[in-house]
């Protein structure tokens, strides 16, 4: 396996230029994640304008792979429907269990496609869903708020 | 395939030693513990040869092995009970699963539905192994519950006439075993369980001497926990399974804390993962796991069913035999309707050790004692017994050998 | 015969696999588990293979061999640790050792010397895995002690200026790793052990990373509770050695129940067999207490003054290259004064996880994350750090590889 | 291994008519032994006259090996001195250890060197020393009483 299949050029540019990465003074739910394995930790805000994402920020310590995915995930949600939201997400969960089979729907996915090459390190899976996780949880606690 | 004692017993390489200067082994004491296939043996070695790691903790190649090898055995074993995969933990055997529940019980707080306290009671029964007894006497003892028990008839079935008082509305939970060690008798569960569940108490079943030699399906089965050792399922020594419902594993406390079972960890708190891995501190018993799932693949592949018919119509054989040596009595019931494959009895005025002796001197390995019962062999007054325990590997040819050997044991000691 | 880890690697299978597609595997993952020798691996299968049988239980010749090999591997043990043999216990690992001794004294009643209550103290240090952690919350937590530690200086040192405040005389219990899995620090006990003595605690030493570096003796160690987990010493996973003094066990109320540990059981009451059976619940972990007999042949045969002398100057060669990168700090003691083999470091900005991938892509295995002593590096400032921990199968080569593998990182992620 | 070897002729006969296998009613110090692993159980009474044995009676159940020994040790304490008893229950102990490589010394132990075969069987070996701990912890607590 070629080590660049994972550290894909889009990933590590989101690596070193983060997105979004700076709490925003509002939110309507903040939360913070944990991985327990490697002590990767996220807080990520989010905003909701009815039923569409209106910001995601966030802030954080860990790895490339885990940077690099919630910053992609910021870029991609903004502005999304949280029906959208949740499609691509769905997206990206089933690729990421895809053990490199699938290369995902660029369409869909646009950036976060990079990321495929994720799925054939198992132990590295947890790492790009930190900040999914976090943002499911966050717009479920947001949307409760209504 | 149709089922073949005679080839099965070619996968088990200590089945062609010999004992005692040159004589066939007839292992008869798969009770206590079963013989391993070549196959597990080699699943065991092959982790040490090929990928070992430590699991779930490496960013490297051989840590991604290792874990798929682990995770794998995990849901191999779900599946040989029809569980979901996140329900089944590796223990190191039966002994630590039921002090699992019970400490992990102990360690519930006030509100938790497994918490304990004076005026809550415990119910046991009185054919229990004592590794399902001791760990609930302890539990009441420190949290003042009561223990209670279902008694054993003289033919060596649960006395139910009064499972409603035994079982009453205090009763927190209700631990048994699912066949006896030492009689053979299969418990009926659906009743307790049906009394349990209406008091609101949990079922934790010994599945020690049930899970290896017939088809489980905790989905229909009606309990709540189940554990079951590797070592008497042809698997490796130092593992066993222990299943619960996901709801109550999520409320059930953590029993061995440390490593891997965390969520977070300060150095005055912590928090715990989710099952599986809250009941998994430490560095598993990752070869073992592996080597068990290779056997319950072994198992699965013979077939559970074809397996539970081998031992019954050899059971049956057995019991026949027995029935007309004159001084030999079996403890426990004398068909095999619910009933497993070991076979206790007594012989006249000969104490089970000689004759146990007796029997290796002709090659014949059978267990004497009170075999972990001792509130039971001591209720039905039989202080020590012999057993004879069969597996899938024995055959009729074993049989004989032991009645062979029981007729020349009473000339021997006559 | 001179000790030579060229040699000395080709006695173990798994170091000549290779890793991603064909590349050399270098081993510097000790430190969460060791790989294999052959012998280790054929002791275990030939215990299945020609002597399995339940020990301690059965009167056939299958069990008296089972029985021999498994005490033999406690004579083993023993003698590696120079300790009597009934002070000896097999476990499944350090995690369960810790967390018997921590439950056992949960069960102590009022009036025997391992009982504690409120106004009564446990001490720790901060550079403790979770596993030599968590379990004294726990104890603290149910018994209403207090837990108090040591720190740790920037340095990577226990801070002993306050250590007869730490440990005062409400003290009844100090639980120390003797050489740090995240710094490599080896702690100084005679300090300790002293004080802990003086105001009438016991000393539980966590000897994970040192027993199966260096010579131990527990004779002139001066602590009284001692474990480590047989897979980091060479040996089989899913067992582990607890010693204690002979005194302590005969005092200290057992931890888990079940068979063998008894020595008379009723309905209602159980009393206990003497240690080390009092400790041994159930059928033991026989095949790996075996494998670890072997694993600790090995490991006297060759010497465990040669493997401890050849890591030291292994770890020498480590540090000062290390030392030339300049972007790499390292996080614990930079010489091999009082220090083992444990070697963590972080590089500039590159998170350790991406770090170990690109090592692993090399076929380099090391460790990354808190390393299970989370409070610890939480402590230092650095939540994760890569870990390279070297074991008598290490070379100068697997040095210079990491070397290149790091300088190749940080040209990766520059 | 010849099973004869274990089971001589002395020993099943002492099973068959096992001596002193009646408990006195009087005693200076009485014990209850058990043999966890196979549960065998023996009382023994031991009463003393001076520095002597003067008698030691039992009832139990167990198998030949246990009943044989403690009516062989009865006939043989019986009499003797506890100097004298310490040193044959030191032999017999001995004896028991040697995995078959001694005979035992027959002036000394006289019909107690028929379970010279046990110390070949290592689970019997508590069988046979079943009487003879619960002897040593009686005649102690009776000397202690006096
Ligand atoms: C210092 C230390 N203590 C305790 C443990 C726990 O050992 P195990 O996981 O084998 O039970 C480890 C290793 O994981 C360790 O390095
Ligand atoms: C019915 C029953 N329960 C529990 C156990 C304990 O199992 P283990 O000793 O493997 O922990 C056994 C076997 O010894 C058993 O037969």
């Amino acid at each position: 396996m070629e080590l660049d299949n994972l550290y894909q050029e889009v990933i590590l540019d989101h690596y070193k230029r983060p997105q979004h990465k700076k709490l925003s003074a509002s939110f309507d739910a903040q939360v913070h994640h944990i991985n327990p394995s490697c002590g990767d930790e996220i807080t990520l805000n989010v905003t909701l304008q009815g039923d569409r994402v209106e910001n995601v920020s966030w802030d954080g310590v860990g790895c490339s792979i885990s940077q690099a995915s919630v910053s992609i995930l910021s870029d991609l949600l903004i502005g999304k429907t949280l029906t959208q939201a949740q499609e691509i997400s769905d997206a990206f969960m089933a690729l990421m269990q895809s053990k490199g089979t699938e290369k995902g729907d660029e369409n869909l996915l646009e950036d976060a496609v990079a990321l495929a090459g994720v799925s054939q390190y198992p132990a590295r899976i947890k790492c790009a869903l930190l900040g999914w996780m976090a943002f499911k949880d966050a717009s479920v606690q947001a949307l409760s708020k209504k | 395939m149709p089922f073949n004692a005679i080839e099965v017993a070619k996968d088990f390489p200590i089945l062609s030693r010999t004992i005692r200067d040159g004589k066939r082994l007839v292992y008869l004491d798969s009770g206590a513990t079963s013989q391993k296939p070549e196959v597990v043996i080699e699943a065991e070695s092959n982790f040490y040869r090929l990928h070992n790691a430590a699991v779930h903790r490496g960013a490297h190649q051989l840590a991604e092995e290792a874990t798929d090898a682990y995770e794998g055995a995990r849901a191999i074993a779900a599946n040989f009970i029809n569980a979901d995969v996140d329900e089944v933990i590796f223990t190191k055997g039966a002994t630590e699963s039921l002090n699992l529940v019970a400490y992990a019980m102990g360690n519930a707080v006030a509100g938790n539905r497994f918490h304990l306290t004076t005026g809550d009671n415990i119910v046991v029964t009185e054919m229990e192994h004592h590794a399902n007894l001791i760990p609930w006497q302890q539990l009441a003892a420190r949290t003042g519950a009561t223990l209670t028990w279902l008694s054993v008839t003289p033919e060596g079935r649960l006395d139910l006439s009064n499972l409603n008082q035994v079982i009453s509305e205090k009763t927190k939970v209700v631990a048994l075993t699912h066949q006896s060690n030492v009689l053979g008798t299969i418990n009926p569960l659906d009743e307790i369980n049906k009394r349990a569940h209406d008091v609101g108490a949990v079922v934790v079943l010994d599945a020690c001497q049930s899970a290896p030699h017939m088809p489980i399906d905790v989905k229909t089965l009606g309990v709540d926990f189940l554990t079951f050792s590797g070592h008497k399922a042809v698997g490796p020594t130092g593992v066993g399974i222990f299943w619960g419902r996901a709801e109550l594993l999520a409320e059930l406390p953590p029993f061995l804390t440390g490593g891997s079972m965390i969520e977070n960890v300060t150095m005055t708190t912590a928090t715990w993962a989710q099952a599986p891995k809250k009941f998994e501190a430490g560095v598993p018993n990752m070869a073992q796991a592996v080597g068990l799932g290779a056997a319950l693949s072994y198992l699965t592949k013979i077939g559970m069913k074809n397996i539970h018919d081998h031992e019954n119509k050899l059971t049956s054989i057995l019991l026949n035999k027995l029935a007309e040596i004159k001084n030999l009595k079996v403890v426990g019931p004398t068909t095999t309707q619910m009933r497993g494959a070991a076979v206790s009895f007594t012989l006249g005025e000969i104490h089970p050790h000689d004759l146990g002796q007796y029997l290796d001197n002709q090659g014949i390995a059978v267990r004497t004692g009170h075999h972990c019962a001792w509130p039971l062999t001591r209720k039905l007054g039989v202080p020590a017994t012999t057993r004879a325990s069969l597996y899938l590997y024995n055959t009729e040819a074993d049989i004989d050998d032991l009645i062979k050997g029981i007729v020349g044991a009473e000339k021997y000691f006559g």
